[in-house]
């Protein structure tokens, strides 16, 4: 009943689909986690209106599906004239969303630095932003790194869902697959696996980034 | 030809959206059970049921939703069984829903301090006895706020079926957004019924947390 | 008669060497105090007994019958031994009344009336008889380790184990704790406690056990072995001590 | 035996497109009407059974057959060879000419125009297997979900030509007169069948009788008529 | 010449009255000590001198320049006055000379390498040379209270403001810490320093400020002012304490 061979031939396919899955995940990783601690220092350290802003938009992305965002930039938006490809709507949804779960990931990470640390910065004469990147950002990564990385790793499935748009990634590739060979059980079934296999790889590589960024905690 | 006032759009919308909400409950509560059946099996101290409850958290968190829907529709009627896209995506969310519970639900019960274990058996109360008496009481007062939290999650997981053909909320969307062609309006306020639904979940998880760690 | 006994026990964990063959033996209505330094396997050496810990090599006898780590023999064994921790382990959703009757009615299946009068009965006993409906953490540390005493009392214990039972607590509250362990020592209760309390050891205690390195290093009555220790690690503790 | 399974059941399940007008879409009760159910009906009606109408998307519907979650698929399903390796089909019920259709700014009037073009497409569609044949390599090929899909991204000008079915294209012209799509050129004429799964003899011309007894009564025509505005081809299903 | 003078100094958090006009002149080599019961206002007088907390009447100057507590006086500041605090709040990510030289190069704008010489000679002051590559979380409470001290006085402060710098570390910990101190009082650094320490008040400070109820209660020469206080507040005081 189970054949996978009629996949063979379309293994370029899921190739390619994979390639975009990936870029598309390490490109939003970084821009995602960029406007997250943005978002996080304004809303923990910021006057009341940048904070009830980033709050606003925290929530709004926080309660709604990832699939009606998408839509809604990328069909909405033309209609007050915003045109964009499939790539950047995907890029710009993926971003937001995983922004707005790190923000709140971030901030707690930022409050849970002792009140000490930041004073201390202050008397050897260092500025805001100094104190902020070289005193408070590493530790305070350090405390939520575990919830970035699953955060991410959800970000990076949730991506299925952009194949709706046209977006050739790793779901695209299963979908396009099984309308040519009608296998459908068995193109999910191996893109599933697909995809387990990058979130396993995707947790080993932040570990080996982590262990990086954060030596101090095992050396000497 | 057929003209949608905006009041057809709406009224369409909350009854699709009525959908989603039996969706939400129905896998909610799905997920609810299974995962305590889980919880269970981890608590037992046999390595390889608790070994298989790693693997299902692994296998359910480490694929996308889309994909369980997918596979759970096209799936199931492979073994033979007739499944509806209702069915399916209440197996899918059920099955994703009981892997991410066990998990929060592990770290509440992790944070009781050792000790009440030990004392519950020291004054000789069977594994059943201190799970009931002892740990369940306190656990679920700690797992009841991120439980509510993750209900959010479930109720945009729903928006899923979709693909899969379920008319629901969003399924309802793209429909009418293809018969009236106003995308930005019923995108809008597809997005709008979801904050609506979901908001105050996110808020009484919050207010829930700040309750219980008070109180300790 | 010797109630508990243990002879030649000995514990890892894992490769490390805990307990390096205890001999000890307790008779009925004896106050024992173990001492000794932080790591010298004191808390182990308790968890054996209760069998919280399972121990490798050697025995262990309670009334005569052997002691395991099986979890039904946990279970009966907890019908006749008591334990208190130095964290109280109170059940802090359970009002003082309901921590002590909890195990009596679940364990011993006596009705909730029969279990009631137990609790109040014990309560009275450690001095607490007006705080039956209050949660545990509304109570000081002092009051919170009596409660603790008088839940295992109500599983009318036939020896009560002690681990440090004050030292979490502020030096003030210590006194009306050791006050409730003399009056059940002068009752006849069979006591085994790990204490830092020299002067309690002292004056309660029939006997001191002092442990070295997984050992029992001496062993002795109280004033003798405090006053006149014979051992220089005996010597070089009390002075460290006191 | 499928046929024998329907009439026990007293039920016949059919699968009908609610993204694709005139053949399927939905009113404001979201309740599918077109030519593909009317079709249905009609079927259900011959057979004497009830009719439970099944909404699919072109990408799901020959799935859908495959695991036996409907007796039929009549869903604007054009005829290829890959497919007739999957189900079975009956003979034609509607005329459907596929073809590139776009804004007029666009110009394009042949396959080989399209060379580094974009083209908005159905995916699983018989448009989407034929570009993918016959069009330029150089063709970049936008496939979406569903005919839903595929029509909001012409319509939002995502894309700025389609390959789709010429009644499709006048469907839009007939909602969004500002962006009524142009025909480019032909690209297939590929009548509708019906689906069914392989092996069903029985079922199979059971439905063959029931469609040419409707082409000869003039059932096929009022239908055409009523949604098409136009009489069948001449030596349609001939 | 007065180095640091507060005139008048009035502090309210909210509605409370934290400072209460304080008058205090500390003279550059000075080493002076401010004792009183917890909650005086001790802590809350130093925030004031660095700008770390502001303050609502009166005036603070420092070497004749007023101290306020914007931003960019603090930064300012903060070049000739050095802070420790009771929790060392050394910087977990960085090493010991990292944590040295962090700010001498970006808020100093000194290179690399003169940074690191900088570094290494104040570690050798503090009596830890060898542990240059060392994690923080690897000292002990003195040895990182010790990195504390060497990473403020690599800023050259003209004073350096001390808040109980001793009271988190183990007993055995303390003398060294305080070893530093008197060889930095030795060497004519400027020190205000809380403390608990009254032996160290006495022997090493010159002068001893007793805070009260958010006033300057009494204040004078160290050893004097140790023996024979006058007010009955420092006796009570002082008796508590010894
Ligand atoms: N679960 C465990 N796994 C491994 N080693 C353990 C474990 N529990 C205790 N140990 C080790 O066994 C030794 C004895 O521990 P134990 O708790 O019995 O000492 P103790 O005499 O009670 O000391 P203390 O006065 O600190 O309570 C210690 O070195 C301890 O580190
Ligand atoms: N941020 C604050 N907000 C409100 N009140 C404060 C604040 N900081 C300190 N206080 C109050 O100001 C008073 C003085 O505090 P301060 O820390 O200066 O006392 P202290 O003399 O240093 O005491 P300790 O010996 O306990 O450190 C205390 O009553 C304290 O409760
Ligand atoms: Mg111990
Ligand atoms: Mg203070």
């Amino acid at each position: 009943m189970l054949y996978f061979g009629d996949l063979l031939p379309y293994s370029d396919v899921f190739f390619g689909g994979l390639i975009t899955t990936v870029e598309l995940t390490v490109l939003t990783t970084f821009l995602g986690i960029a406007l997250g601690t943005l978002c996080a220092v304004l809303r923990q350290y910021g006057g009341a209106t940048p904070r009830r802003i980033v709050a606003s938009y925290v929530e709004l992305i926080r309660n709604t599906p990832f699939i009606v965002q998408l839509f809604f930039i990328f069909f909405g938006l033309p209609a007050i004239g915003v045109m964009l490809t499939p790539w950047q709507a995907s890029v710009i949804a993926l971003t937001i969303n995983l922004g707005a779960y790190s923000t709140e990931i971030i901030r707690a990470g930022l409050g849970s630095i002792p009140k000490g640390q930041v004073e201390a910065a202050k008397v050897l004469g260092m500025t805001f932003r100094q104190t902020l990147t070289r005193v408070i950002f590493v530790p305070a990564f350090e405390k939520i790194y575990p919830a970035l990385t699953s955060q991410c790793i959800i970000v990076m499935l949730g991506s299925a869902v952009i194949s709706q748009i046209s977006v050739e990634e790793l779901t695209y590739a299963a979908n396009l697959v099984q309308s040519r060979n009608f296998r459908a059980f068995e193109s999910y079934l191996v893109t599933a696996l697909l995809y387990l296999g990058l979130a396993m790889m995707m947790r080993y590589v932040f570990k080996l980034i982590g262990k990086r960024l954060f030596s101090f905690r095992e050396s000497s | 030809m057929i003209e949608f006032s905006n009041y057809d759009i709406i009224r369409n919308l909350i009854f699709a959206a009525q959908w989603t909400v039996l969706l939400s409950l129905v896998a909610f509560i799905g997920g609810t059970l299974v995962a305590l059946a889980l919880t269970a099996l981890r608590l037992t101290r046999n390595s390889i049921l608790q070994k298989l409850v790693a693997v299902y958290i692994e296998l359910f968190q480490g694929t996308p939703l889309l994909m369980q829907m997918f596979l759970c529709f096209f799936g199931v009627s492979l073994l033979g069984y007739e499944i509806s896209a209702w069915s399916a995506a209440i197996l899918a969310l059920t099955l994703f829903t009981s892997a991410f519970l066990v998990e929060i639900w592990r770290g509440c019960i992790d944070t009781l301090p050792k000790g009440q274990w030990e004392a519950s058996r020291c004054l000789g109360m069977s594994f059943l006895q201190i799970l009931r008496h002892i740990i369940l009481p306190q656990a679920l007062r700690v797992a009841i706020a991120p439980t509510v939290g993750f209900s959010v999650q479930v109720v945009k997981g729903t928006a899923l079926a979709s693909v899969i053909g379920f008319v629901e909320l969003t399924k309802a969307g793209t429909m009418l957004n293809n018969a009236t062609f106003e995308p930005f309006k019923v995108f809008a306020m597809v997005a709008v019924i979801y904050f609506l639904l979901c908001y105050p979940l996110s808020l009484s998880s919050k207010i829930l947390e700040k309750k219980f760690n008070v109180s300790r | 008669m010797s109630l508990v006994n243990l002879h030649q026990v000995h514990k890892y964990y894992g490769d490390f060497h805990v307990l390096k063959g205890i001999d000890l033996d307790v008779k009925a209505g004896e106050v024992v105090s173990i001492i000794g330094k932080s790591g010298s396997g004191k808390s182990t050496l308790l968890r054996c007994v209760n069998g919280l810990e399972e121990y490798q090599k050697g025995g262990i006898t309670l009334d005569g019958k052997e002691v395991t780590s099986e979890d039904i023999q946990v279970r009966r064994l907890a019908l006749s031994v008591g334990m208190i921790f130095q964290s109280f382990n109170l059940f802090p959703h359970l009002t003082v009344g309901e921590n002590i009757m909890l195990a009596p009615t679940i364990v011993l299946n006596k009705t909730k009336a029969e279990a009631k009068t137990i609790a109040e009965e014990m309560l009275e006993k450690v001095g607490l008889g007006d705080k039956f409906d209050r949660y545990p953490e509304k109570l000081s540390g002092g009051q919170q380790q009596r409660v603790a005493i008088a839940r295992a009392l109500a599983m009318s214990p036939k020896v009560l184990l002690c681990d440090e039972i004050t030292s979490a607590l502020d030096p003030e509250l210590v006194g009306d704790v050791l006050k409730v362990l003399e009056q059940l020592a002068a009752e006849g209760m069979t006591l085994i406690l790990v204490t830092h309390e020299m002067n309690f050891a002292r004056d309660v205690g029939d006997r001191v056990v002092f442990m070295h390195e997984g050992k029992v290093w001496e062993e002795g009555n109280s004033k003798k072995l405090l006053s006149e220790p014979e051992t220089e690690e005996l010597r070089q503790f009390i002075g460290a001590v006191l | 035996d499928v046929l024998q399974d329907i009439q026990d059941r007293k039920e016949i399940r059919i699968a009908v497109p609610q993204d694709f007008p005139p053949f399927g879409s939905v009113g404001p009760d979201l309740k599918p009407q077109g030519i593909d159910v009317d079709m249905a009906n009609y079927i259900a009606d011959q057979l004497d059974v009830d009719l439970k109408i099944v909404p699919v998307t072109s990408a799901n519907r020959i799935p859908y057959l495959q695991t036996k979650k409907v007796d039929l698929v009549i869903s604007s399903l054009g005829k290829n060879p890959e497919r007739e390796k999957a189900i079975d089909f009956t003979t034609p019920y509607a005329p459907f000419f596929l073809g590139v259709f776009g804004e007029n700014s666009v110009d394009v009037t042949k396959m080989t125009d399209l060379a580094g073009k974009t083209v908005g497409v159905t995916r699983g569609s018989v448009e989407d297997l034929e570009l993918e044949k016959y069009a330029p390599k150089s063709l970049n090929v936008r496939r979406f979900e569903d005919n839903n899909t595929t029509l909001t991204a012409y319509l939002t000008g995502q894309v700025k030509l389609i390959a789709t079915g010429n009644l499709v294209a006048t469907e839009i012209a007939k909602r969004q007169p500002q962006r009524a799509p142009e025909t480019k050129f032909l690209l297939k004429d590929s009548p509708c069948y019906i689906g069914l799964a392989e092996g069903e003899a029985a079922l199979q011309s059971k439905i063959n009788g029931i469609i040419s007894t409707a082409l000869e009564n003039g059932t096929l025509n009022d239908i055409s008529m009523k949604w098409l505005k136009a009489p069948l081809p001449k030596g349609f299903g001939a």
